[in-house]
C-alpha cells in the first residue's frame, strides 16, 4: 500500500541554503581559477622552461616575491576549497552507506586540511636566504 | 554502457578530470612544501618529475586543467545565460577543440624533452 | 524482417542471476518494440513480465532500456533499430521480474516536490484567468507522462538514489511557472536540498530520454535559476 | 489478508479519481481506491480532444443547446434527466477542474479556450458551436494529472496494481470486493460499506481499437456474471479517424480544427452524408461514411481500406501548436508528416456507450424496474446512466466522468456514512481463488492470446460498424466456441510476483463476456439507431424500439441471455429524424 505523501511532510523536509552556496561558490570560483591556474602554469612553463636544472631556485625565487606569494595562496585556497567541495559531490554520490559517508568524508576533509596547512606553511617559509650563491 | 550523447561523456569527463586534478595539485601541495626540509629532499623528489613518465602524467594533466577550465565555463555559461542549454553541445565541441589544441600544444613543449631525456 | 531480439530477464522466484534469453522474431518494420515483446509473451514465452498499457505512448507505462537508450517500448519502432535488438529494464529501480521494476521511489520522489496545484484564494465566479504567455510559460512540464525514462537514464539517479530526478523536478516546474499557483516557496525550498536540483550535473541523459520531447535539462536550468533568485 | 474502509473506488481514471475526491470530502467516511494500473497510466490520459461544457467563452451558448445536442447525438435514446443534469452541471465541473490548477488552452482574453466538435451545435442544429474546452490535444492527460494530483494532496489511500477479480454481493448488498495484488500475488478481501467502479470500457474485445491493452471490461463482466443487468451493450463507437490499422486516435479536433476527410479521389465526401456540419457529424455517421466510401470501391491504400484525414491546408502553427500530440503520433508511427500529407485513417473501436446500469446518482441497477443493488456505484464508461444514448458525442465522454464520478462519489459517502458495515460472507474469496487456481492448473493447452485474437478479429468482422442477422449469428456461434476453448487455458507462469500472464488470462475471460453481452443485445435490435447500424433494418423505429436494451445472463442455463427493455426517459425533447 502507498499512502500519498502528504503536504505537510513534504514542507519539513525544507532546509537550508548551504548547497545553493556551494553551487554558486563552484561556479565563481571556477571562472577565477580558469585565469589564476592557466596562469601559474603559463608562468611556470615560461619560467622553468629552458633552465630546468634550477628548477629550485626559480622556484624559490618567484616564491620569495610577496605577491607571487599572495597569488599562489589564493590559488591552493581557492582550488582546495573547489576540489574539495567537488568531491564531496562524488562521496555523496557514489558511497550509499550513511555511515561510511561519514567517515569517508571526515578522513578526506582532515587530509585535506592538513595537506593545506603544510603547503601554506611553505609558502610563507621561503625566502631569499634559501637561494644558494 | 548506457549510450549517453555529448551531455553524458561531458560529465564524466568533468568529474574524472576534477577528481585527477584534485589528487594532482594534493600532490603538488606536498611535494613544494618538502621545502620545508631543504633542498636536498625538494631536489630529491623533483627529480623523479624529470623521469618520461611524470612528463606524461604532465601532459595528461595538462588536458585535465584545460577540458575541466573549459567546460567549467560551459557550465557557468548553461547555468547562469538560459540561451546556453540551447547550444550545449557546440560549446562541448569548442571545449574539446580547445583541450585537444592545447594539449598538442603543451606536448610540442615538452615531447623533446622526454625524448631528449634530461 | 527477421529481428533477433535479446531481453534481459530475471525471475526473483527462480533465477539465481538475471541472464539474457534470446528469441527470433519475425517484424514489420512499421512495428513497435512493444509488439515483439507481446509477441514474445502471448506466442513464445508467456512468463515474460512487463508494463503496457496504451501502446502509443501516452501512459508512461513501459520505459525500458532498448538498445543502450532509454525509450518507450511502444513509440519505438524496429525500422530505427535494425534487426538486433537488446531490451533491459531501466536502471537504479529494483528490478522485480524481467523488464518491471519498482516504481516506488520513483513516485515517492514526485511527490516529495508537491507536484500539486496550491492557491488558497477564494475561488472567482467563472475561471481564473490566465494569459496566454503565461499559459505558455510552463508549457512543456505538463507534458510529462511520468514515465520515468529521463530519471533512470541520470547518471546521478543510477548511483544516489536519494536524488530526486529530472522528472520530480519538472513536476515542480510545471507548478512553480504556473501564473496561478501559490505553492512556489515551500516547493523551492524542498528543491534547494542536497537532494534537489543541485545534484543534477547538466548530462542531458534526461532529454534525451524523454519521450514527450520535454527540454527536461533546461527546465531544470530555470528551477535552478528559480531557486536562486528566490533566495537572493 | 483483509482491509476495512466505508467506500471503495475500483478503478483510478478520471471518474474513479473523482469519486474518490468528492468521497473523501465527507470527513465521516475512509477511503480507498484500488486500481490494476497506477493512476495516471489509465486511459483517460489517452482522451485527446476536449470537454463540452456550453462555457460561451468563444461565441454565445447555453446548457440547452448542449443538451438537445447529446440528445440527439445519441439518437434520442439518451435519458434527458441525465443529460439535464450533465449539461447544467458540467459547466461549473469545468469551473472547479481550473480551479484545481488544470491547464487549459486559453484565449487571448484569457479565458478558458473552446473549440469545436463534432455533433455540437448552437440554436439546436443551426451551425457548430466551440464548445470544447481543451488543454492543447492532451485534455485527458491533464484531467488525469490534474485529479491525481488532488488526490496526493488530499492524501487519499490507492492500492496500486490490485486487480479486482470479485465483488461480493449478496442479498442485493454489494459488501465489498476480491483484489488480487500483482507484486505479490496474494488475493486481499475488502470489506466495505459502499463499492464505486469506475474500470473504464473494453475496446480490447475489437482487433482495432483506440484503447489501451488494459482495456478489457472486467468489473462489467464481472457484474454481468452475477445475473445482473448491462445496460445498451450494442451501442459501441466507432472513431472515424483512427490511424489505419494502428487504432490510434486522432482526436475529433483534428477537423474542429479545420481537418478534412477526402477520399482517393480527394472529394470531400462528408459533404454528401452530412450537408450541413459535413465533416464535423457525429461518429456513427461518419464512420459508417467513411466505411461506404471503402465499400464503394474509393478507398486508398493497396487494400483501399482507409481515408485520408487532411489537415495540409492548415497553417503549420494551428497544427504543430494546437495538436502537437496527433502530429507527432503521424510522425512516429505512420512516418506522415501532417503539415505536409494527409494521415491516413480508418474507424477504429473506441466507446462503449452501455454498460452497467445506474440512475443519476451512479447507483447500480438491479433491474429494468430502477431497483438497485445497495452500496454499489459505477461512474465513467463502465456504467450506463444513460448519457450517451445510442451514439456518444466527442468531449461528452470526459464531462461524463467528471459529472457523474463526482454525483456517484458524494452519493457513496452519503450512503455509507449512514449505513452498517453488512456481514461478509464466509470465504468471500473462494471463487475468486478458484478461478485463479484454475487457470494455474489448466493443462488444456489452450493458448489465451490466440483465442483473444480470434475474439478481437471476428468481433471485428461480425459486430463492428456494420450489421446483419447473419453475421451476428455468426459470431454468437463464435463466441460459444471460444468459451468452451478458453475453459482449457492453461497459464504457464505459476509463480507469485507479478504474473502478469495470469491477469490477462483473467481479462481474456472478462472480453468474452462482454462481447457475448453485445453480440445478443445486438442481435436482439432490430433496428438502427446511433451507433447501432443493421442492415437489414436499416432504419430507426422508434415505436418498436425506443427503449434500453437490458441484458441478462441466465444462471440457470448457461449460454442463454435474456433481454429485457428499461423506458427512455424523455422529457424536453421529442425524438425526430436526425439529419445534419
Ligand atoms: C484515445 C481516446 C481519446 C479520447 N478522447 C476523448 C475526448 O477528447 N473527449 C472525451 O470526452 N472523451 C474522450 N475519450 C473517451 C474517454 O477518455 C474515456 O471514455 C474515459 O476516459 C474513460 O474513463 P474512466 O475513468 O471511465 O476509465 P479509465 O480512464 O479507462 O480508467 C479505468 C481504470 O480502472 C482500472 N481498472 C480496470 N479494471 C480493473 C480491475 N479489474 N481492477 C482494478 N482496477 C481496474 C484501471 O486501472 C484504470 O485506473 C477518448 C478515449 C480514447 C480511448
Ligand atoms: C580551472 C578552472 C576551473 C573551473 C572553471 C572549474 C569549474 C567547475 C565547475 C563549474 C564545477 C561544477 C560542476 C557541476 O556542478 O556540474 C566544477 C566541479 C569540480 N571541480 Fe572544478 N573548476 C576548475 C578548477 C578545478 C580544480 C583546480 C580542481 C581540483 C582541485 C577542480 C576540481 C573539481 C571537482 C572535483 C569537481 C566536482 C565534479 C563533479 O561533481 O562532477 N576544479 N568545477
Ligand atoms: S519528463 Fe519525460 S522522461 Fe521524464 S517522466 Fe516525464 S515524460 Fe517521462
Ligand atoms: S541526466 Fe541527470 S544530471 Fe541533470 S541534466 Fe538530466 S538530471
Ligand atoms: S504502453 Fe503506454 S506509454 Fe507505452
Amino acid at each position: 500500500m502507498i499512502r500519498a505523501k502528504r503536504f505537510e511532510d513534504a514542507r519539513a523536509q525544507a532546509g537550508s541554503n548551504s548547497e545553493l552556496a556551494w553551487w554558486v561558490f563552484m561556479r565563481i570560483s571556477g571562472v577565477a581559477l580558469v585565469f589564476l591556474v592557466l596562469g601559474h602554469i603559463y608562468m611556470t612553463f615560461l619560467m622553468a622552461s629552458e633552465k630546468d636544472t634550477q628548477v629550485f631556485d626559480v622556484v624559490v625565487n618567484k616564491l620569495s616575491q610577496p605577491v607571487w606569494k599572495l597569488y599562489d595562496l589564493l590559488i591552493l585556497a581557492l582550488a582546495l576549497l573547489h576540489g574539495v567541495n567537488g568531491a564531496r559531490y562524488s562521496i555523496e554520490d557514489y558511497i550509499r552507506n550513511k555511515p561510511d559517508r561519514f567517515w569517508v568524508k571526515a578522513v578526506f576533509y582532515s587530509v585535506v586540511a592538513l595537506i593545506f596547512v603544510f603547503g601554506a606553511l611553505g609558502l610563507f617559509i621561503i625566502s631569499p636566504e634559501m637561494l644558494r650563491d | 554502457m548506457y549510450r549517453g550523447r555529448e551531455g553524458q561523456w561531458a560529465f564524466v569527463l568533468h568529474r574524472l578530470s576534477g577528481l585527477a586534478i584534485l589528487a594532482y595539485l594534493l600532490l603538488h601541495v606536498v611535494s613544494i612544501s618538502l621545502i620545508l626540509f631543504g633542498e636536498e629532499a625538494y631536489n630529491r623528489l623533483h627529480h623523479l618529475y624529470d623521469l618520461w613518465p611524470f612528463r606524461i602524467g604532465l601532459i595528461l594533466v595538462t588536458a585535465g586543467v584545460l577540458y575541466h577550465a573549459f567546460n567549467g565555463l560551459r557550465i557557468a555559461i548553461m547555468d547562469f545565460t538560459g540561451k546556453g542549454v540551447a547550444i550545449q553541445r557546440q560549446l562541448w565541441y569548442g571545449v574539446m577543440a580547445i583541450t585537444i589544441l592545447g594539449t598538442l600544444a603543451t606536448i610540442i613543449v615538452v615531447m623533446p624533452r622526454v625524448v631528449q631525456g634530461v | 524482417m527477421q529481428v533477433t531480439l535479446k531481453i534481459h530477464r530475471f525471475n526473483p522466484e527462480k533465477d539465481q542471476k538475471p541472464y539474457w534469453a534470446e528469441y527470433q522474431v519475425e517484424a514489420e518494420p512499421g512495428d513497435r518494440v512493444l509488439d515483439l515483446l507481446n509477441h514474445v509473451k502471448w506466442y513464445l514465452d508467456p512468463t515474460l513480465t512487463y508494463r503496457r498499457s496504451c501502446a502509443h505512448g501516452v501512459c508512461g507505462s513501459d520505459a525500458m532500456l532498448i538498445n543502450g537508450r532509454n525509450r518507450l517500448a511502444c513509440k519505438v519502432l524496429i525500422k530505427d533499430l535494425g534487426n538486433k535488438i537488446t531490451v533491459e529494464p531501466i536502471r537504479g529501480l529494483k528490478v522485480e521480474k524481467d523488464l518491471l521494476v519498482d516504481m516506488d521511489p520513483f513516485f515517492d520522489a514526485y511527490k516529495a516536490v508537491l507536484p500539486f496545484f496550491i492557491n488558497d484564494d477564494p475561488v472567482p465566479a467563472g475561471e481564473r484567468l490566465q494569459s496566454v504567455e503565461d499559459r505558455e510559460r510552463f508549457d512543456q512540464g505538463t507534458k510529462c507522462i511520468l514515465c520515468a525514462a529521463c530519471t533512470t537514464s541520470c547518471p546521478i539517479f543510477w548511483v544516489n538514489g536519494r536524488y530526486l530526478g529530472p522528472a520530480a523536478i519538472v513536476q515542480a516546474h510545471r507548478f512553480i511557472f504556473d501564473s496561478r499557483d501559490k505553492g512556489t516557496d515551500q516547493r523551492l525550498k524542498v528543491l534547494n536540498q542536497n537532494t534537489g536540483v543541485w545534484r543534477c550535473r547538466t548530462a542531458y541523459n534526461c532529454t534525451e530520454a524523454c519521450p514527450r520531447e520535454i527540454p527536461v535539462t533546461q527546465l531544470i536550468e530555470e528551477v535552478k535559476r528559480a531557486v536562486l533568485y528566490q533566495q537572493v | 489478508m483483509h482491509h476495512r474502509y466505508d467506500v471503495l473506488v475500483v478503478g483510478a481514471g478520471g471518474a474513479g479519481l473523482m469519486a474518490a475526491l468528492y468521497a473523501s470530502k465527507n470527513k465521516n467516511v475512509s477511503v480507498a481506491v484500488l486500481s490494476k494500473l497506477y493512476p495516471t497510466r489509465s486511459h483517460t490520459g489517452a482522451a485527446q480532444g476536449g470537454v463540452g461544457a456550453a462555457l460561451g467563452n468563444v461565441s454565445e451558448d447555453h446548457w440547452e443547446w448542449h443538451m438537445f445536442d447529446t440528445v440527439k447525438g445519441g439518437d434520442y435514446l439518451t435519458d434527458q434527466d441525465a443529460a439535464e443534469i450533465f449539461a447544467k452541471d458540467i459547466i461549473e465541473a469545468v469551473y472547479e477542474l481550473e480551479h484545481m490548477g488544470l491547464p487549459f488552452s486559453r484565449l487571448p482574453n484569457g479565458k478558458i479556450a473552446q473549440r469545436k466538435f463534432g455533433g455540437h451545435t448552437k440554436e439546436f442544429g443551426k451551425a457548430a458551436v466551440e464548445r470544447a474546452c481543451y488543454a492543447v490535444d492532451r485534455t485527458g492527460h491533464m484531467i488525469l494529472q490534474t485529479l491525481y494530483q488532488q488526490s496526493v494532496k488530499a492524501g487519499v489511500t490507492f492500492f496500486n496494481e490490485y486487480q479486482v477479480l470479485d465483488l461480493i454481493i449478496e442479498d442485493g448488498v454489494c459488501r465489498g470486493v476480491v483484489a488480487y495484488e500483482l507484486a505479490t500475488g496474494e488475493v486481499h478481501t475488502y470489506h466495505a460499506k459502499a463499492v464505486i467502479i469506475a474500470t473504464g470500457g473494453y475496446g480490447r474485445a475489437f482487433k482495432v481499437t483506440s484503447n489501451a491493452l488494459s482495456l478489457t471490461g472486467d468489473l462489467m463482466s464481472i457484474y454481468y456474471r452475477k445475473g445482473l443487468p448491462l445496460e445498451d451493450m450494442e451501442f459501441y463507437q466507432f472513431h472515424p479517424t483512427g490511424i489505419a490499422k494502428m487504432g490510434i486516435l486522432i482526436t475529433e479536433g483534428a477537423r474542429g480544427e479545420g481537418g478534412i476527410l477526402r477520399n482517393d479521389s480527394g472529394e470531400r465526401f462528408m459533404e454528401r452524408y452530412a450537408p450541413t456540419i459535413k465533416d464535423l457529424a457525429p461518429r456513427d455517421m461518419v464512420s459508417r461514411a467513411i466505411y461506404m466510401e471503402i465499400r464503394e470501391g474509393r478507398g486508398l491504400g493497396k487494400d483501399k481500406d482507409y481515408v485520408n484525414l487532411d489537415l495540409t491546408h492548415l497553417p503549420r502553427e494551428i497544427i504543430e501548436g494546437r495538436l502537437p500530440d496527433i502530429t507527432d503520433f503521424a510522425r512516429t508511427y505512420l512516418g506522415v508528416d501532417p503539415v505536409t500529407a494527409p494521415i491516413p485513417i480508418q474507424p477504429t473501436a473506441h466507446y462503449a456507450m452501455g454498460g452497467i446500469p445506474t440512475s443519476i446518482d451512479g447507483e447500480a441497477l438491479l433491474d429494468e424496474s430502477g431497483q438497485t443493488v445497495r452500496g454499489l456505484y459505477a461512474a465513467g464508461e463502465v456504467a450506463c446512466v444513460s448519457l450517451h444514448g445510442a451514439n456518444r458525442l466527442g468531449t461528452n465522454s470526459l464531462g461524463d466522468l467528471i459529472v457523474f464520478g463526482r454525483r456517484a462519489g458524494v452519493a457513496a459517502a452519503k450512503y455509507a456514512a449512514g449505513a452498517e458495515y453488512a456481514p461478509l460472507p464466509v470465504r468471500a474469496d473462494a471463487a475468486a481463488r478458484a478461478e485463479i487456481e484454475r487457470l494455474k492448473s489448466g493443462s488444456g493447452g489452450e493458448n489465451a492470446a490466440k483465442i483473444r485474437k480470434e475474439l478481437q478479429e471476428t468481433m471485428m468482422d461480425n459486430v463492428s460498424v456494420f450489421r446483419t442477422e447473419e453475421t451476428m449469428s455468426r459470431q454468437v456461434e463464435i463466441l460459444k466456441e471460444l468459451k468452451e476453448r478458453y475453459t482449457r487455458v492453461s497459464v504457464q507462469d505459476t509463480g507469485m510476483k507479478y504474473n502478469t500472464e495470469l491477469m490477462e488470462a483473467m481479462e481474456l475471460g472478462y472480453l468474452l463476456d462482454v462481447s457475448e453481452a453485445m453480440t445478443y443485445s445486438a442481435l436482439n435490435r432490430k433496428e438502427s439507431r446511433g451507433a447501432h447500424a443493421r442492415e437489414d433494418y436499416p432504419d430507426r423505429d422508434d415505436e418498436g424500439w425506443l427503449k434500453h436494451t437490458m441484458a441478462f445472463r441466465d444462471l440457470a442455463a448457461p449460454g442463454k441471455v435474456n433481454i429485457r427493455y428499461k423506458p427512455v426517459v424523455l422529457g424536453r425533447f421529442e425524438p425526430k429524424p436526425r439529419v445534419y
